[in-house]
């Protein structure tokens, strides 16, 4: 039996569906977190509790939201309260994950989604934090999700929107934010990376079908850590492929 | 408890407790007076140039999106606006009627960049972005709503987000850990859609609030447009429904279909190819004007948008609504 | 006609029913100000917006609340919200008078409701605060209703739980107070009194049917401010008792 | 932004909000689990001696008297409780279960001065007062639910309560003017009684919420007694109206008539009679505990109780509820 073909966007959305940990709280941000919640939903983590910020909590992800707001992010849900409930409750502690994207990544997870260049006289403006500083301030961890590429992972980003490990070790929490929370991972459309606990520095975890150390690491602006062992990342399965193109996004909205 | 950290962004909207306190007890009638009229008397009563503005919820979500495009049509210049939005603010980016802005995330979802932002911050028409995250702008107007100069937060810290911001560091007086003040923030006026109102601006809400709560505690002037006017006696009949009490109201528009093309929940869904056509248009300047001369500068109110839209489309938004089942 | 026989109490509501101003917001407490409230709307103020400290507001008064929290606060009301929405509402400058009650009052109409006697050994532990330190404190202007003896109306209240006019001219603000705020009347069982705007302090302004200047100055162990002249305070007419009577309390719950 | 004053009040209840994000981490369970149990079992397995403890609506409203009197029961010893109450709080007072007191008010209402509460403070049975209002005191849960150390706010200021709470005054950094800083309150347990609930612990409230949203976000255990259990499909169908999420709930009490003798609104009213039997018995030591041993002691639990109270009695209190007209 041949393997199935699939692209680098539907492999990305299954490596950051297998990320979910069943019976967690997850913030889900626009795109392909919704594709990955819903993946994971229907297969790894069927006890997961989606919270979007401006107040769906607990749907039952049926159809694809194509916004944090709309109704399918409370569709069957358990509340539907308002922005200011779902990010007390994660100032609180009571969001474990959180899913966040940016146009450029540091070696310390940091991420930047607010300007390219000076931020007075940008050379490209993005749409700023939206709720991306509050996620990755306050949920326990923090996934990233990227492009890979030598402009987007670079060894200090433009302006410094949500916060990754900032400078390294000890330096979330002497700013003031909350003990034990932290980037968790990166996934990137080559690799998924987590941080070396020790210097707070992102570490190559595991490759991409076909993806070799070497393409990663041309592809990365600052010196990865490098693992003793670096994993391979199985490629998306029929059923997960299945799903994603049959049941989560029939209509080809992301992929 | 002294000040560790100072953000240098500019508090584009300075407060004064005080000052809205006065407005509350003398600008603001509790007499149940009919408030009902039309976008247009809406937004010339209320929206002038230079004036603080803000949308609740989001371009493509319970969106006030007829008084939105009324502001462009009556060309309300200069203004400094909050937050964060997606097709309303784009429209206003297009038309160039922002001057400063305090941002937390203009975009378009799942488009991208909106090009309209990005000409009008990099060309410096924009003169002033200051940055806040989605949580701390809707903290800042809690404040406000709850009468008090600031609220503490953890979020902010240790970023650039507070340095660009106006929000200052201290350390907590009881257990000494750190927190950023968020400035209260007191809007001129506020823009918000809701479901269901009566004529003296009792509002209703199905779905999430988003900051609707706040924002219309955290204003001088708030225009809701509600999908339905509904008799006073179904307000009474369910008091624990009200979100926002008509004494917060100044103006009541009946605006059916006032979010499309994006959602109200339980009515109808987004018109997926309404909000492409934007995307796709607004990719030039050129486009962007072309869209706002069809569907703005070249109609006349908001009945008049809903025919060029047409019934059909209309109700296919309604057939793909949210249901409660 | 022969003049209708009151009692006390029914004095006592009528004088501060005739103290609502129509279309004013007002904090309504357990008691005298529930039936005052209900007679101002039947009479003077029809279009009185009481609030309800737990979150009830603008209810038509139709059967008489028992307490602040009950259902009939929010009878055919505009909303019924939580206590953060109301006392929110009342920091921000919302709420045009409160109605207040205590045990001893002071000439600048500070009010204790907490203890006689010293705090941490009282001769008399009362119920608390409540909501009376946050209506005293936010709205535009108070109203106390208060039985007039010589133990409660003293030189200095045992422990200042509300506040009055605190120690004189400009000592609110300087605490921190909204500016603007203050007490407007007391309404006992003997009298109406005001504040003289110079000094702050209590001040005589009319009097009961049978009541003597010197009857209130014996009752009073202060030196109340006397007016240039001393008003009447006319005796509750037919139509206000058999309101009181026959449709506010016709179960005899007060009076 | 340096400290103008300090409240002398004890902080009874200390806090740490890092030590309330880990709890919220590890020790609240994000699963659906059916959490169903009787009184005795919630109260055996959540409320302990010493802990910190408080009731939500109030004694007469709402209130949370099934559970309330299990505590009675069981004899739950040297409480610290939160805020106000009614008879909830006056039971446990005429019992000496309660070491110390947040006090805000404790009261009969038109009924005046608890003799259980003079008796209780006045023989120093309770061992420390310490003041707070009821705005300060629900803005302390406040601060707790939104993760934050403190809120400020323009009450206590100028008074004995400011003096004899545990309150700080600073003087507001943006504009200079002074605040009261509240520190946040976590409580150990919170019981709270609602309409309705699911076996998750999903909530919906009718009426006024008062400060059910504010004391379910900041407890370490709540402990939810429902008139109704509803099916979760009925909580799923209308999101917006769950005010209390499961995942903060820790047990589930079916209690019909929870709240008598007091109300429930638009299910039952207050029985007059009822309660003025308590306000006449606590007029004396002995009155009191020959009430506590007729309706708490002398009982197994809520069921007997509503048997001992009688079907004619609930019938009646049920034909005063609140309508909705």
């Amino acid at each position: 039996m041949s393997e199935p073909t699939y692209t680098r966007t539907e492999l990305m959305i299954c490596v950051a569906a297998r990320l979910f940990e069943d019976g967690a709280t997850c913030f889900i941000g626009t795109g392909i977190p919704m594709l990955a919640a819903m993946l994971a939903a229907k297969t790894t983590a069927p006890n997961l509790v989606p919270v979007f910020e401006f107040g769906g909590t607990g749907a039952i992800l049926e159809e694809l939201p194509r916004a944090v707001g709309e109704a399918r992010t409370f569709h069957k849900g358990i509340s539907a309260l308002g922005i200011c409930d779902t990010m007390e409750t994660a100032q609180r502690g009571f969001i474990d994950y959180g899913f966040l994207g940016g146009a450029q990544i540091d070696p310390y997870g940091n991420l930047n989604s607010v300007v390219i260049g000076d931020h007075d006289h940008p050379r490209v403006r993005l749409p700023g934090s939206g709720g991306g500083n509050d996620v990755g301030s306050f949920c326990w961890k923090t996934i990233a999700i990227m492009q890979h590429d030598a402009r987007r992972f670079i060894p200090k980003v433009d302006f410094l929107t949500t916060p990754g490990f900032l400078t390294g070790p000890g330096t979330r929490q002497a700013a003031g934010l909350p003990p034990g929370t932290g980037p968790a991972y990166v996934v990137s459309t080559l690799a998924l990376m987590d941080y070396e606990p020790a210097s707070c520095r992102m570490r190559l975890k595991a490759l991409y079908p076909g993806v070799t150390v070497e393409a990663v690491v041309a592809s990365t602006n600052f010196e990865l850590v490098m693992p003793t062992h670096v994993e391979d990342i199985p490629a998306p399965g029929a059923e997960e492929l299945r799903l994603l193109r049959d049941e989560i996004d029939p209509l080809k909205f992301y992929i | 408890m002294q000040i560790l950290e100072s953000g240098i962004g500019e508090l584009i909207q300075p407060f004064d407790m005080d000052e809205f306190r006065e407005w509350n007890r003398t600008r603001k009638s509790r007499k149940l007076v009919d408030k009902r009229m039309s976008e247009q008397e809406a937004v010339s009563k209320f929206v002038y140039d230079g004036c603080y503005i803000g949308t609740e919820l989001y371009g493509t979500v319970r969106a006030p999106m007829s008084l939105a495009r009324e502001v462009v049509r009556q060309n309300k210049k200069d203004l400094r606006v909050c937050g964060q939005g997606v097709l309303e603010l784009d429209l206003w980016l297009a038309a160039g009627l922002i001057k400063k802005l305090d941002i937390t995330y203009i975009g378009l979802e799942v488009y991208g960049i909106p090009p309209s932002l990005r000409r009008a911050v990099e060309s410096g028409q924009v003169e002033t972005c200051v940055e806040w995250s989605n949580a701390s702008i809707t903290w800042r107007m809690k404040a406000a709503a709850m009468g008090v100069p600031f609220l503490p937060t953890r979020s902010m810290l240790g970023t650039d987000m507070l340095k660009y911001s106006a929000a200052k560091v201290v350390e907590d007086p009881f257990t000494g850990i750190k927190v950023a003040l968020l400035p209260a923030l007191v809007l001129d006026v506020a823009l918000i859609h809701v479901q269901r109102a009566d004529m003296f601006g009792n509002c209703q809400i199905d779905g999430i609030t988003g900051f609707a709560l706040e924002m219309s505690r955290a204003c001088k002037r708030l225009i809701i447009s509600a999908e339905e006017i509904i008799p006073t006696e179904d307000i009474r009949k369910y008091p624990d429904r009200t979100v926002i009490p008509y004494y917060l109201v100044d103006a009541v528009v009946h605006a059916p279909f006032g979010s499309y093309p994006g959602e109200m929940a339980y009515m109808y869904g987004r018109d997926e190819a309404g909000i492409k056509e934007w995307v796709d248009m607004s990719a030039t300047a050129e486009g962007a004007k072309e869209y706002l001369d069809k569907y703005v500068f070249g109609l006349k109110d908001h009945a008049a948008y809903l025919d060029l839209i047409g019934k059909d489309r209309l109700e296919q938004a309604v057939e793909t609504r949210e249901r409660r089942e």
